[in-house]
Order: structure tokens, then C-alpha cells, then sequence
């Protein structure tokens, strides 16, 4: 009989401590973003689809050297590159290493590519095949891939998932040159309100 | 049983693939592979009496992969990102298990700096996995809070590992020879303030959960299972523990620097699904624990060893490598022929064996009884499939 | 507030009576799904009208607007007819519930009776529900709720009936009235144990959880209701927190003082009490497991109805000693 | 210690291996008949069954049989041929419940027939389905003797074969140990 009571009051005290806790919560923070309101602020190691790197010389044109190893290192197959002949006048004398694993049952071998020499003339993405693994990024002997910021990236098209990213990048250029007047103008305007500010920087 | 004995007596045993004969009376329903608590697709032909389970067959196969033959049809480089979508809620002991066997063969090395960060991340993974367990079970048991209130905890962690590996789920993080990506300060700072948090939340999932009377009344002496049936299943992973049997990976086949590492394996000799419960929550205090001494000893050098190839080529020969994943002990057992595909990968996933116990044990049990038996399986169907 | 003719009240009051059903779906519709959000402390339904308040009418809207899907081989009759049946009885267990401090809809002298009576119909409802579905787990989820409501009538009773002893009466009006304004004047206070079973078989009886086996969707998928699909569906929510309230209301009145109440008694005590009982219920919705069907059994039978009984042969003996002394 | 046992099977070819390379402890291939007797041994010693891994080999199908042990270190394979004329081979399942899984897997994989199964129906693969993913092509089949350079193919002597027993519980590994909860 004891027992008994002492059981049930055990029973409804863990409720009772269970209702506290819940109904506490009532009143505490949120802890959801709202998501369309609101901004999801935890992006900033997003590792988005991949995306070409532009050459420290000119920011259009990528870095890649067309060598096709990040196609041959893609799980998914989602990478095609297609290659052509670089301008005569982009041509170096360096040479980078990288791997190929030419078939299936041979080992890895090594080849030479020269920068400069060719480049890729699409490089096209199929997001929607990729598992986002970063084997390209990793192996990419040029260091012309990197992961995008790109997250709320949707479509109810598959098509709209193939990507073209030489062309990304040409925008990508574009924008930040654009962007990067923008900033002059607003700076010219600003020195030609105040004779202080500094006025002789001029375009690159 | 012999095999003539085995021929189905009525359409209904066929097609509902039960191993047993039928009986005329009972009923025969599939729980699965759409229902609310087989998590997944898994599909549970079940013969009732009443409430009570006659005898019950698990039917697997709905999200099979093949991953064996995708191992052995293309390179280890190519294979790795399967690892993340094996098991799923810990992604990263996969990673590692095949990741370890590759560096095992092909005889690669790792660098000290990069076991740590294995270590580091794998636990904080498997912590999440639990928590992950946790909320699912009690959703299971008919309680809806518990989840968000552990998803609180799993975002923040999520976020800790997105910041290295760039992905919140399906890790592709080891790599032959290390890690892809160095760990920095704010990444430990940020891992420090997680594990405090975590250990402050302990408390109240206790308070909420643990100690609640209904939750004990639903899970004490359900599902009892005894070290021999244990052994007879292949039984591993917090299932064995709850059991009684202290085997962990982390310590009957050490790798990595778990050895140099002081953590405790949480036993209950109890058998039931409380005590796989409990065995879980220790757990959890005791990844934390790593965490912290691993960030703790955490040496400098480099994430990646300098000579590791680009291009694995496996010799001749085989290899087995077993990690401690979240659900036990998971192998990959890896063959090669002196090429870059492996001759046979084979994936041992524990949740395999821990699901072929699920039969034996919901035998005799209410239909309420099994659902809280599978949940404390904690399985993921797709590294049961594969 | 009295009306003259008998006939006129009680049409009105019906009306009034269908209309509150209505909007107490709604509001509470709307009420458990905020609850639910800020106890795991997300928002809650947020985006149609201020507060996410006009969510429950979109819902509603939504549900009256689906096709309704008759199961091949299922019973059309017993199938269409349960969700109809689960909703009859409401407006009847309102019509003793004692809003207004003169006027009960019907003010029968036997009020409690009527209402304890009637919610029982609820079970037969859910029973066709499963048997007519042509599902199995519609069925097992039938069985269930049959066990389980005709377990918890018992307790349930015998709690109703310590509090109708202590007031001598079964009119709900008479039983407020025997309390008085504090609260260590009403019968909750007075005999706590008779509030707790009350309520505990209260939430039993309604299929809320801890105690929602019959639809247990971890188990039997949706239980009774698994194959209802739009309207069908929507009336056994609809009657669902209907009898919530009706079972509360009638726990207000019989524990809790009912319009008694410290400063001014009046009606909105009475509702006050209801919901926060309500509120009571559906918090505990969000906080606990499910217990298992043979636990839930013992509970019954082993814990709450000897319980009941000892506390009713207490509360007599306490009761005859008061009037000896 | 099974190695003692193990090398008095008929025809059973016994070999340590090197753990830290292959992940074994002892590799025994043994004639297909020998398998249940040896399986029922590892049963008797305490082992439990890891997994079951089938590869096919210019020979025929390999059947790995892994075992392990909760107290005692090293994992130990038990290794059939079975030829491709003829694959079979006898269950375990009545010794071991876990491997009736296995084999289903095995023989949805690779066509090997478990003889004795109580429910040899098919596991991961569809019910109708004929085909068997893991099976190679002749051009792309490797003999055994290839595969496996680490055993040495004689019989192992008894004293060699004796793994090391472990001081402490493999449990017991750090100065925590275990804890046993309540």
C-alpha cells in the first residue's frame, strides 16, 4: 500500500516535472528561423556547387588548364569539360603535374600540362548529379575550382541545374567590375564634394 | 526446418514472406514500408494475434544500393563520397572505416595532427547521431517534443562540422592520408562552448525523458536480450553494451589514438530497452568527454600527409578495418588486385546484425512493445540495404 | 435572461450551443498547434492572419474542399455514418453545462447523468469508424478505443459521483452552488484525489494523449481514422476537442467551483477554469510517451477504479461524520 | 587458440597473419564440408560472427567467415572455396541465427546456394529477380593464390598458432574502464 503511493507519487511528480519543462519552454526564445523573413545567418561555410576561379590577370577567364581531371576524378560523372587551344599570347613555359588514372585497371599515371597552353572552351556543371564530394576541388592541379556560397539555389527544372560555368564566371567578372565602378563613381563623387579626399586614383 | 518444409501452405505466408507457416486465425499485417516508426523503408510483416506478435519478418531491400559493386567498379576516390550516404547519421565513422582500410593496405600514412581531427569530428558525429536517436525514439514512444528539443542541440553541432567539411549531413570529410580540411582556433573554441552547452542540456533531457515515469514504464523490461542471444546474432554497439558485454571497437581493436584517450564504455547488465537507452546517454557524456581531451591534446602538423597519393592504387591482398560507429561495429573488409578499383569492398554495417535480432526479440511481445524494440535498435535502413 | 417558452430556448440555445462547437474547433485548433510551437519553442501556425490565428480556418476550408474517398470494400454505411455519429452527441452533453449563472440550455436534474451518458457514444463512433474502414489498422485502432473508453467510464463515474455526494445533487447548477467562491472551497481542494482521477480518466476518455491508442500514429499508422480522408476526418477532430471541452467544463463545475470565484463569480469563471483545464490537457499532449494498452489497462483497473472506490467510501464516512457532529 | 583447433580439421589450411597489415588474426581455409564442425568450433571458443563475404574468384566463390570475440583480441576468417561448377555451400544459420542474413545476403549477391537454409528467400534483391550484381566476367576473374599473397599456404604449427592471450578485458583499455549503470 505504501509502496503503492509512494510509486504513484513518483509517477505524477515525473509528469509534473516534464510539464514544467515544456512549460517553460512556452515562454523562452524561439530557437527556428523563420526562414523566408528571416535571414539564415549560419551560411558562411556553405559549400555550395563548385564554380570556376578567374586568373589573377584577367578575372573572366578562369584558371583552368583544361587538363580533365577533375571530369576524371568526379564520382557522378557531372563535370564536362571541353578543350580548346588557348591564345597564342596567354602561352607560359610552366609546367604543372597532375594525375590521371587513364583506364580503369592501370595504376595512376603522371602527365605534365603547360599553363596557358589550352583552355577549356565550356566547362559545364550537372548539379544535379553531384554528391558535392570535392574531389575536384582537391585535385585540381591549376587550383581553377573552388565551392560556391550559392545556397538557396531552386528550380522545379532539372535543366535549370546544368550549369554553364565559364559563363557564371564571365558574369561573376562582369558584376564585380560593375560593382567596382559603382564604388569609383561614389568615390569620385565624394572627392569632388571634398577637396580633401584624395581625387588622382584612376581606373586600374 | 528443413527446405520441402519451408514451402509456403497458403498464398498469404508467400506473399507476405513470413518464415513460418500462418495460422488461420491470426492476422497478418505489414508494418512498412511507409509507416510512421520503421524510419524509413523498412517493412515489417507482422502476424498478430490481438496485439500480441506471433512471429515477425523484417523485408529489406526497398533503398539497396549495390554499394559493393559501385566499390569495386570504380576507384577509392571515387567510392569515398558513398561512404557519407551509408549510414547517414554517422557518416563520418564510415568515412572512416573505408578511409582506414585504404590507408591500411595501400600502407599510407596518417599524420598525428589528422587522427585528433578524425577523432574530434567523428565524435561530435556520433553525439549527433544520438541525439538524433534520442528524439526519434521517444517520437516513436508517442512523445513529439523531445526531437525539437534535440534538434536544437544537432543544429549547432551541424554547424560546427559544416564549417569544416562544408556539408551538414552526408560527410565526405577523411581522406586517404588525413582530412581535407584543417581545423582552426574558432573551430575549437566553438566545439568547447558546444560540449559545455550539451553537458548543461544533459540534465534536462534526464529530467524530461529519462526519469519520466511513462517513458520506464514503456521501456523497462521490453525487449530483453541476453549476451548469448547477443552473440548469436552479431549483436554489437550499444545493443551489445546494454547487455552487459563491454565491447566497443574504440577498445578490442584500437586504432587511431583512442588508445591514448581516457573515456569509460557505459554497460547496463539489465537487457532491455532501458538499458539500451541508457547506455546511449552515457554515451553521449562520454563523446563529450573525447571531444574535449582530443582538442585538449590536439598536437600541431599537418592535416594531410605530404606524400599521400593522389591516386590510390591497392595491392594485392586483403584487409579488414573495423571503426565504432554510433550503432556498433562497422568493417570494411577490402580486397585488391595490384589496380585502382578494389577486387570486393564489403561494408559489415551494424545495424544488419542488431536488425536480425529484431524477429527473436518482438516475438511474444504487443505491437506497442515492437515499435519501442525496434526504435531501441536504432537502426538506419540504409546501411541495411547498402 | 430567462425566455418564456420552452421551445424557443432550447432552439436558440442549440443553435448558440452548434455555433460555440464550431468556433471551440477552431480556436482550439488553433490553441493546440501554438501550444505545440512554443513548447518546442518554434513559432507555432504564424503566417494566415495576425498571429497565424485565420490558420485553422484555411484548414478547415481545405479539409470541406478534398474528395472524399470511400475505401473499396469498406461498410459505406457504418463508414460514413461514424464520423457523423462521433458528432451527434455534442450538442446534447452542452445542453446541461452551465454557462450562464440562470440558464442552462436544458437545466435537468440530472445533468451529469445526460453527459457521462452521451460522451460514451463517442467510442461506438470510433469502433465504426475502424470496423467500416476495411484496414487493419483501423481495426486494431477500434479495438482499443472500445477497451479503453469502456475501462475509463468507470473511474470517471465514480470520481463524478464523490463530488455529486458531496453536493447532494446530479444538476450541475446545484453542484456549483454547493461550492463556494475560494478555492479551498471547492471540491478539487476539498478532495483532490477525486480531481485527479476525474481528470486522468477524462484524458482517457477523450483518446488524448498519454492515452491516444486508438489512433497511436507511431503504431497503427492513424488508427480509427486511417482511411478518412478531407471532412471525414475533420469531424472527428471537430467532436474530438468538443468533448475536450465538454469534459472539462464538466470537471470545472464539479471541482473547480465553476462561475464560483473569488472577487465576482460569475460566468467567465466558469470559462476560465474550462480552458485552463483545457490548456492543461493539451500541454500534457506535448510533453509525454504514450503508454502501452495493457498499461494503460492496469492503470485502470488496478490503480484508479479501487482508488475511486476507497475515496467514495472516505468521503461518505467523512461526510456522515460532519452531519453526526 | 582456435588455431589449435582449427589446423586438426581435415585438409584445413591454417596461417597466422600479420594483424596490423590485414585486420586478421588467423585465416583458416578449409574444405566446404569442414565448414559447419569448424563453425560449431568457433561456436564452443565464444566467437561471434562478423559478417559473411563472398568474392568471386577464378576458382569458384570464396566465402570469408569472420569471426570475433569479445574478450579475446584478433579477428579469425574462416575461408571456403566453393567451386563455380558447384556453388554451395552448408548453412550456419543453425549454429550462428545472425549468419541466416548473411547467407541470404551471399546468395543474393553471388548465386551461392546455402544448403539447409530455412528461408532462402531472397534479402536485399527483389523477390523475381535472376540477377546476381557482384558476379564478374571470366576476362575480369582473379585466382585466389593472386588475391591473397598474405596466407601462406601450409599448415601452421601448433605453439605458432596460439595467439597471445590479453592481459586485461579489451574493455578495460583505459584508466576510466567501464562503468556499469545502474
Amino acid at each position: 500500500m505504501f509502496g503503492a503511493i509512494t510509486k504513484a507519487y513518483g509517477a505524477l511528480k515525473s509528469i509534473a516535472v516534464g510539464l514544467g519543462i515544456t512549460g517553460r519552454a512556452v515562454f523562452q526564445e524561439q530557437s527556428t528561423v523563420i526562414y523566408p523573413m528571416a535571414e539564415v545567418k549560419n551560411l558562411g561555410h556553405y559549400r555550395g556547387h563548385i564554380e570556376l576561379v578567374g586568373s589573377d590577370a584577367d578575372p573572366a577567364r578562369p584558371r583552368c588548364v583544361a587538363c580533365g581531371q577533375c571530369m576524371d576524378m568526379c564520382p557522378s560523372g557531372c563535370i564536362t569539360v571541353e578543350t580548346a587551344m588557348a591564345p597564342a599570347e596567354l602561352k607560359t613555359n610552366a609546367f604543372i603535374r597532375a594525375e590521371s588514372i587513364m583506364g580503369q585497371l592501370t595504376p595512376a599515371a603522371h602527365f605534365d600540362v603547360m599553363i596557358g597552353e589550352r583552355e577549356p572552351k565550356r566547362f559545364v556543371l550537372d548539379y544535379s548529379a553531384c554528391s558535392l564530394c570535392g574531389q575536384c576541388v582537391r585535385n585540381c592541379p591549376a587550383g581553377a575550382l573552388r565551392f560556391s556560397t550559392h545556397a538557396y539555389f531552386l528550380s522545379r527544372d532539372r535543366a535549370d541545374f546544368v550549369l554553364d560555368l565559364k559563363e557564371r564566371l564571365a558574369g561573376q567578372a562582369e558584376q564585380a567590375r560593375q560593382a567596382e565602378q559603382a564604388r569609383q563613381a561614389e568615390q569620385a563623387r565624394q572627392a569632388s564634394g571634398s577637396p580633401q579626399a584624395e581625387g588622382g586614383r584612376t581606373h586600374e | 526446418m528443413s527446405a520441402a518444409a519451408h514451402v509456403p501452405s497458403s498464398p498469404v505466408a508467400h506473399s507476405a514472406r513470413l518464415s513460418g507457416p500462418v495460422s488461420h486465425d491470426s492476422l497478418v499485417v505489414s508494418m512498412g514500408p511507409q509507416h510512421p516508426s520503421t524510419h524509413g523503408v523498412l517493412r515489417v510483416v507482422l502476424e498478430l494475434d490481438g496485439e500480441y506478435i506471433l512471429q515477425a519478418e523484417p523485408v529489406l531491400g526497398y533503398i539497396h544500393r549495390m554499394h559493393e559493386w559501385m566499390g569495386q567498379n570504380r576507384t577509392c576516390h571515387k567510392f569515398l563520397p558513398n561512404m557519407g550516404r551509408v549510414d547517414y547519421l554517422h557518416a563520418l565513422a564510415w568515412n572512416w572505416a573505408f578511409v582506414g582500410a585504404v590507408e591500411k593496405l595501400a600502407g599510407i600514412e596518417v599524420p598525428r595532427r589528422a587522427e585528433f581531427i578524425r577523432v574530434i569530428t567523428c565524435e561530435l558525429n556520433r553525439i549527433n547521431s544520438h541525439l538524433l536517436w534520442w528524439g526519434a525514439y521517444l517520437l516513436d514512444l508517442g512523445a513529439f517534443t523531445p526531437i525539437m528539443y534535440a534538434f536544437e542541440d544537432r543544429e549547432e553541432i551541424m554547424d560546427l562540422l559544416m564549417r569544416v567539411t562544408g556539408s551538414r549531413l552526408t560527410y565526405c570529410y577523411y581522406t586517404f592520408g588525413g582530412v581535407t580540411a584543417d581545423i582552426d582556433e574558432g573551430f575549437a573554441a566553438q566545439a568547447r562552448r558546444i560540449v559545455s552547452r550539451l553537458r548543461g542540456r544533459l540534465p534536462m533531457f534526464r529530467d524530461f525523458v529519462t526519469d519520466n515515469a511513462i517513458l520506464r514504464a514503456r521501456c523497462e523490461g521490453v525487449g530483453h536480450l541476453t549476451p548469448d542471444m547477443a552473440r548469436a546474432y552479431g549483436a554489437t554497439g550499444p545493443v551489445l553494451r546494454g547487455s552487459g558485454v563491454a565491447y566497443d571497437t574504440r577498445r578490442a581493436e584500437p586504432y587511431s589514438v583512442y588508445p591514448e584517450l581516457d573515456f569509460a564504455i557505459p554497460t547496463s547488465d539489465v537487457g532491455d530497452c532501458m538499458a539500451r537507452y541508457l547506455v546511449r546517454m552515457a554515451e553521449l557524456e562520454q563523446s563529450l568527454n573525447i571531444v574535449e581531451q582530443a582538442l585538449d591534446m590536439l598536437p600541431e602538423g599537418q592535416h594531410i600527409h605530404p606524400l599521400a597519393p593522389r591516386m590510390v592504387t591497392l595491392p594485392k591482398g586483403e584487409t579488414s578495418f573495423a571503426v565504432e560507429a554510433a550503432r556498433g561495429k562497422a568493417v570494411i573488409r577490402l580486397r585488391g588486385d595490384g589496380g585502382p578499383n578494389p577486387y570486393r569492398v564489403k561494408l559489415r554495417a551494424p545495424s544488419f546484425s542488431n536488425l536480425s535480432l529484431f524477429p527473436a526479440l518482438a516475438k511474444g511481445t504487443l505491437l506497442a512493445d515492437a515499435v519501442a524494440i525496434l526504435g531501441s535498435l536504432d537502426l538506419v535502413i540504409p546501411e541495411i540495404d547498402r | 435572461m430567462s425566455l418564456d417558452t420552452p421551445l424557443l430556448s432550447l432552439l436558440l440555445g442549440l443553435a448558440a450551443i452548434l455555433a460555440f462547437a464550431g468556433a471551440n474547433g477552431i480556436v482550439l485548433v488553433w490553441v493546440e498547434r501554438k501550444v505545440a510551437g512554443r513548447c518546442q519553442r518554434r513559432p507555432g501556425p504564424l503566417h494566415v492572419g495576425p498571429y497565424g490565428l485565420l490558420q485553422p480556418l484555411a484548414d478547415a476550408l481545405k479539409l470541406i474542399s478534398k474528395q472524399l474517398i470511400t475505401p473499396r470494400r469498406s461498410d459505406r454505411l457504418l463508414y460514413w455514418g461514424a464520423p457523423l455519429l462521433s458528432f451527434m452527441p455534442v450538442p446534447i452533453c452542452f445542453l446541461p453545462l452551465p454557462f450562464l449563472p440562470e440558464m442552462a440550455t436544458v437545466r435537468l436534474n440530472l445533468g451529469l447523468i445526460l453527459i457521462l451518458s452521451f460522451i460514451g457514444l463517442n467510442s461506438i463512433s470510433l469502433c465504426l469508424a475502424g470496423l467500416g474502414s476495411n484496414n487493419k489498422w483501423s481495426l486494431l485502432g477500434a479495438a482499443r478505443a472500445i477497451a479503453q473508453t469502456v475501462s475509463f467510464e468507470i473511474p470517471l463515474l465514480l470520481a463524478a459521483l464523490t463530488a455529486v455526494f458531496m453536493a447532494g445533487s446530479m444538476d450541475l447548477h446545484e453542484v456549483m452552488a454547493a461550492q463556494g467562491p475560494w478555492p479551498w472551497q471547492w471540491f478539487g481542494f476539498m478532495n483532490p484525489l477525486a480531481l485527479l482521477l476525474f481528470l486522468i480518466s477524462a484524458v482517457a476518455e477523450t483518446n488524448r494523449a498519454p492515452f491516444d491508442l486508438p489512433e497511436a500514429e507511431s503504431e497503427l499508422t492513424a488508427g480509427f481514422h486511417t482511411e478518412y480522408s478531407g471532412m471525414g476526418f475533420g469531424i472527428f477532430f471537430l467532436a474530438e476537442y468538443a468533448y475536450i471541452l465538454i469534459i472539462c467544463g464538466v470537471a470545472a463545475a464539479l471541482f473547480l467551483g465553476g462561475q464560483q470565484g473569488p472577487v465576482a463569480p460569475g460566468p467567465w469563471w466558469f470559462l476560465a477554469k474550462m480552458y485552463a483545464l483545457v490548456l492543461l490537457v493539451i500541454q500534457l499532449r506535448w510533453t509525454l510517451p504514450r503508454v502501452r494498452f495493457d498499461q494503460l489497462l492496469n492503470l485502470c483497473w488496478r490503480w484508479m477504479t479501487p482508488a475511486a472506490l476507497l475515496n467514495i467510501l472516505a468521503t461518505m464516512l467523512v461526510m456522515l461524520a460532519l452531519k453526526g457532529a | 587458440m582456435p588455431g589449435r583447433y582449427l589446423q586438426h580439421l581435415p585438409k584445413a589450411i591454417v596461417a597466422r597473419m600479420d594483424e596490423a597489415k590485414t585486420g586478421l588474426a588467423l585465416s583458416a581455409i578449409i574444405p566446404v564440408e569442414a565448414l559447419h564442425e569448424a563453425a560449431a568450433l568457433m561456436d564452443g571458443l565464444g566467437y561471434f560472427l562478423e559478417d559473411v563475404t563472398g568474392v568471386h574468384v577464378a576458382e569458384g566463390f570464396e566465402l570469408d567467415y569472420c569471426f570475433a570475440h569479445w574478450t579475446r583480441p584478433g579477428r579469425v576468417c574462416l575461408c571456403i572455396v566453393a567451386p563455380a561448377s558447384q556453388p554451395e555451400a552448408p548453412t550456419i544459420s543453425d549454429i550462428f541465427p545472425g549468419a541466416d542474413w548473411h547467407e541470404r545476403e551471399t546468395a543474393d549477391f553471388l548465386g551461392v546456394r546455402f544448403v539447409g537454409h530455412p528461408n532462402p528467400q531472397p534479402l536485399l534483391m527483389p523477390e523475381d529477380s535472376l540477377h546476381h550484381p557482384l558476379l564478374r566476367e571470366k576476362t575480369d576473374l582473379r585466382s585466389i593464390h593472386a588475391l591473397l599473397p598474405q596466407q601462406c599456404f601450409i599448415n601452421g604449427l601448433p605453439e605458432t598458432l596460439d595467439l597471445p592471450r590479453r592481459t586485461a578485458p579489451c574493455a578495460a583499455g583505459g584508466p576510466s574502464g567501464s562503468t556499469r549503470l545502474p
